[in-house]
């Protein structure tokens, strides 16, 4: 099985910077409420430098809303956010700064309708990071190709196939080459041979230290990547640990009862 | 020491035979301040009259008619020379001349329509009418009349005539070289003149008569104007208006075709 | 019916060069004034659009919060009376009051700008609504600022959105340029008013006028579908070939940071 | 500036009915025919938007041509001319060639709705194209045909997009309604120059008409936005309880067609 | 093993109609060029009364836009498709008709953004299908319940999480209990309780004799609902087959490259 060799678990950098590594991201007692309806509840978590944790849970437990409010496109109801120790300022200026150094990919992808794929990772590079034309180019056409969009470059988002625009906006998030990357369900919409790229993609970043917080339902893509898996339920943690231990010897009985729909379980338990 | 002093009158430029528009300066026109073409009629024949009597130098500001208070309250220009009837309200805004004219008050009938054979207003009575805004004809003799169904006015004697052209009003009421001027373009028309009839609208002379309107309180320009316009009389006024009706050119239109 | 078209024909060959100059000042008045209206109409949208959060300080709040009042009285307020009353104030009033001498030019384009911008500002608003906020999420998250978000990802599928309505816009005005003449301004309108005044020929008059209107407003039209035409683009993209990949996106030559560092 | 105030109030206690009754006028014939003119624009748009593919008949799609090409020169026609210059051709015009006499308030609603509607026209033209077309297909997909589909899924996210150019379109006609004077309606705006004419008090009048104008335009202006306040719903859903679920979705009481037959 | 017991190739419907089944839809020859870019070669693909079959392919292969044109969303270039025995006409009023008996589920949901859920559901049954409010508030609460969306019926979709999303376009295709349903990757959005839950509705679909046409990326989805398995590559159909032959012994050598990326085979060959 491919797992083993690859898994970020085992490779180096982990254990090569292990105790010493630094804080990237602290989120305290977060909490998040859509009219009377408690979306996020208490939720605290921290993420070290290239820290890879993967969100589970089913559908509507907020994951998605954890990840929005982390880089607060929504408002928490209650909580703090910390980046490197700081807390995140609410003044607008810092906020954008903020945001450009955590990446971040939608579920719904979210392309510039109006721009070609090439321009739709061109742009804040050039507006935000201020580089030129070319250099950005350059850096754009490296994920590009690094995500086997290269030939669809050219291409406006409503002319590409689900997993074309899930690919672009992976490339617009990493072309941004921030500190923290955090993804809505990666690779809803792509297929297994796509998959495994992207998860080589990851598995690469993470090599060179990037810290990443995905929401995700594929929970072998989950046990492939994560350095740790959080299981939240209903708006709140109720479990967390590493890939091992949280798939094979689930503590709660909710957590049994949501890996119990895994068509698939580790190898060992079929 | 005036001389070279700029006088600048405004008019609608659209009113014939009181001021038109033409394309040349022929018969003495004068070209239009910032505009385009020459104005010409019985007002810029009064107003080169008096600058020329005064020693100014003329120029004509075409207007509409709507700001052409506005325009001589600011000082934008010095006089409107445009047919106002000098009424005591507006003294009250601008100062007037002594009369430039008087025009005779007369009604406008289709010859072919229902009204066309009254004799005086009492037969013109449960008509509908109207005439231009802001007039003596529409504020003053229209309700004279029994029974009348009084349109809304018109903004321009163009619109007054289509009016009457059409159909949807029986009679209009306006002065007398308004009427001639629309004879030429409707001969289907007919004026109706009631002045000897006795059974005329009544209006006093000061309503008639029309002025000069000069800013409030311009007294040494009204005094100058009137100094010019006391030593003519009605005779020469008419003569002069003859001119203009002659010189119009809806008639040098009609000659034309 | 015939005496009609010959009074056209009369009529055209003695005023044309009137009716011409007359079409030539509304075709500049309203172009010019279009396109600094919808420049106002945009900068007062993106404020307008700027969300009143309690993210920025307490003072640049309160600042904003000024500035959004004044842009909404301007909006109303321009929209809110005719520009007919407008003009006179502007031109006239100004001169009473203060004794400001207003060239009637720059009166006139400054009117019907001001104008075209407060109508401008509320059409934007809504073309701003009708864009997917994702769009505008999305721009947040890549760290651009409100102003940056707007310029580069909302403004440009706003405008595609709103060119018709620009085209309305433009086309009113071509109309509209007409009260200028109560500040001396002689245009198309304005022309057809002096030559029907003078020959009581209204209907012929008219009749020339909106053929000239026609001609100027159809080829508005035309020009803003072509430009829609120009915005959408081709329906179909080329798939990248190697050559034009080397030439605009480098691959070959760009490595990440972290590996040259190696 | 004393005697400015002081004519202000004279001229509004003398003439304060006519002006009341400019007013009214002015807002009956402004929010009929926006109205009128906000259907003949959806109308139109509908129309429009339908796709001239040949998959219809023959005959069916050239109709469709023909229908699109006379929708398209009506919106043209009266976008490209002078309001004024229709209301004479309409209401004097009609008379003089055929001797079609209309009332000339049914004029002035048929003109101002007629014109309304085709700036409305492009207006909902520009809605419909800012919609995402997954709506649309997305209703085909349901096998809706497209008169339904307008109806039911593209106008009604239209509509509430383009509410600031409804209230845009009904701003001008409040004071569009002025070019009536021609066919003796008396809207606000001639009862001003009417008194402005005979009191030679165009200042104070003007300000007089100013405030109401303004009166009227801002509540027009807040109505639709709580229109746009009240179509945007709720910010927040309520999760529905069992209660209301049985009483709405019934679901006790539905079993598929097939498993009854069982 | 759930799948040996559950599978609808096992299932009794299957067996009791097997060879009368008549032929639903048939697609012949189909062809789709945006552009130069030749999308789909001369598909063809028959589907019988109550077939499952899924649509695999890698990304950016066709599956979409073969579903899109099956509905006639996509003008083809070339080919013809017919619904029970006749060809889809092109007049508009029995196009309507045509795809009235056509359910779809959209890649990106297309949800109608101004009504709450059940609305969505409700208002197609009502004008389409001219049924009462009544009626058709049963119908949609009986296929939202189903998918346990009753909770949410009166959210607007800007409002739902992305599964939530996709279960209720799932809904909304039901409800109208059409004669063959399109699925364009019904459980990308949704983790794998809810998609245990997804394939149970299929299968009680399957049972009473619904035709399914799926595209999916779920490969283990995919061989748990289908009869039969359709593998396209670059707009052309390469291989199709049960599920067992195309998953186990794939005959070409792209189909198996394609399905190498497959985390997790079937277990015999793990
Ligand atoms: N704007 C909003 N208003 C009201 N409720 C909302 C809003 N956005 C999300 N919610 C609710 O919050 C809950 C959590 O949503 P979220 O998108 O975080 O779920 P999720 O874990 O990402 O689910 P999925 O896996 O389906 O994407 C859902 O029940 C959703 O209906
Ligand atoms: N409107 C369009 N114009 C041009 N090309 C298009 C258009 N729509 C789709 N394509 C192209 O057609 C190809 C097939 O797209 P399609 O959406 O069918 O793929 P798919 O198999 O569904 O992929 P995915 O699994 O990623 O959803 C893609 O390369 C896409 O770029
Ligand atoms: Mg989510
Ligand atoms: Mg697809």
């Amino acid at each position: 099985m491919k797992r083993t060799d690859e898994s970020p678990l085992d490779n180096g950098v982990r254990g090569r910077i292990d105790m010493e590594r630094t804080t990237v991201l602290t989120v305290d007692e977060l909490s998040k409420t859509f009219g009377n309806h408690e979306v996020l509840r208490s939720v605290s978590l921290e993420l070290k430098e290239s820290d890879v944790v993967c969100l589970i849970g089913s559908s509507g437990s907020g994951k998605s809303t954890l990840l929005r409010c982390i880089n607060l496109l929504e408002e928490p109801t209650a909580g703090t956010i910390c980046f490197r120790g700081e807390p995140v300022s609410r003044s607008r200026v810092s906020l954008a700064a903020y945001r450009a150094r955590v990446g971040m990919v939608f579920q719904n992808f979210n392309l510039f309708d109006h721009l070609n794929v090439l321009n739709n990772c061109v742009i804040a590079m050039r507006k935000v990071q201020k580089l030129d034309r070319k250099t950005a180019e350059q850096r754009a056409g490296y994920y590009l190709e690094k995500v086997g969009m290269l030939p669809f470059i050219h291409a406006k988002p409503h002319q590409l196939s689900g997993g074309q625009k899930q690919r672009a906006a992976i490339a617009r998030a990493l072309a941004m080459e921030p500190e923290i990357l955090l993804f809505d369900e990666p690779t809803s919409a792509l297929d297994p041979q796509m998959v495994q790229e992207v998860l080589a993609v990851m598995h690469a970043l993470a090599k060179e230290g990037m810290t990443m917080l995905i929401a995700t339902h594929e929970m072998m893509f989950a046990r492939e990547v994560s350095t740790r898996v959080v299981f939240l339920d209903e708006g709140s943690i109720l479990e967390e640990g590493t890939p091992e231990q949280l798939f094979s010897c689930p503590r709660h009985a909710r957590t049994e009862e949501f890996l119990r729909g895994l068509l698939y379980r580790c190898p060992g338990e079929m | 020491a005036r001389k070279g002093k700029k006088l600048r009158v405004a008019m609608e430029c659209g009113y014939a035979p009181y001021n038109w528009t033409q394309e040349s300066d022929e018969g003495g026109a004068l070209p239009i301040a910032g505009g385009v073409g020459y104005a010409y009629g019985y007002d810029v024949m009064i107003a080169k009259l008096l600058a020329e009597e005064l020693g100014y130098e003329l120029e004509i500001v075409k207007l509409d008619w709507d700001s052409l208070i506005p325009a001589v309250q600011s000082g934008d220009v010095d006089a409107v020379i445009a047919g106002q009837s000098i009424k005591p309200e507006r003294l009250e805004k601008v100062d007037f001349t002594v009369p430039y004219y008087y025009a005779s008050i007369v009604t406008l009938v289709k010859s072919d329509g229902a009204f066309a054979g009254a004799k005086g207003i009492k037969d013109l009575a449960g008509g509908t009418c109207t005439s231009q805004q802001g007039t003596i004809w529409y504020d003053v003799c229209l309700p004279q009349i029994e029974n009348a169904t009084i349109l809304a006015a018109q903004d321009s004697a163009p619109t007054m005539l289509i009016a009457l052209d059409s159909g949807a009003v029986d009679f209009v009421v306006c002065d007398l070289p308004t009427a001639q001027a629309a004879l030429h373009v409707y001969p289907s028309m007919k004026i109706l003149d009631f002045t000897d009839g006795g059974d005329n609208f009544a209006v006093t002379d000061e309503d008639i008569n029309i002025g000069i309107s000069v800013k409030k309180g311009n007294k040494k320009l009204v005094d100058a104007f009137n100094s010019v316009l006391s030593e003519m009389n009605i005779e020469d006024f008419d003569a002069m208006m003859q001119k203009a009706i002659e010189m119009q050119p809806l008639s040098s239109g009609e000659n034309d075709g | 019916m015939a005496p009609f078209w010959e009074n056209i024909v009369t009529t055209w060959s003695r005023y044309h060069s009137h009716y011409l100059i007359g079409a030539r000042n509304t075709l500049i008045i309203s172009f010019v004034s279009t396109f600094i209206g919808c420049l106002i109409g945009f900068a007062v949208g993106i404020v307008q659009a700027l969300p009143d959060s309690p993210r920025a300080g307490k003072g640049r709040c309160a600042a904003l919060k000024i500035l959004k009042i004044v842009l909404r009285s301007y909006v109303e307020l321009f929209r809110g009376t005719p520009m007919i009353v407008q003009a006179v104030f502007i031109y006239y009033g100004a001169r009473l009051v203060a004794g400001l001498h207003l060239d009637m030019w720059t009166a006139a384009f400054l009117i019907v700008s001001v104008n075209t911008g407060a109508y401008m500002a509320e059409t934007v608003r809504g073309g701003i609504l009708s864009i997917d906020p994702g769009q505008e999420e999305a721009a947040h998250a890549l760290g651009m600022t409100h102003v940056q978000t707007m310029l580069c990802v909302i403004l440009p599928q706003t405008f595609r959105n709103i060119i018709p309505q620009i085209g309305n816009n433009l086309i009113i005005n071509i109309k509209d340029t007409a009260v200028l003449s109560v500040i001396s301004i002689t245009d198309l309108f304005f022309v057809h008013k002096s030559v029907s005044g003078s020959l009581y020929n209204y209907f012929e008059s008219a009749t020339i006028i909106m053929v000239i209107y026609l001609i100027l407003t159809l080829s508005v039209s035309w020009l803003l579908r072509l430009l829609e035409k120009r915005l959408d683009g081709k329906q179909h993209y080329d798939l990248a070939t190697t050559d034009t990949l080397a030439h605009t996106s480098g691959l070959v030559r760009y490595a990440r940071p972290s590996e040259e560092k190696k």
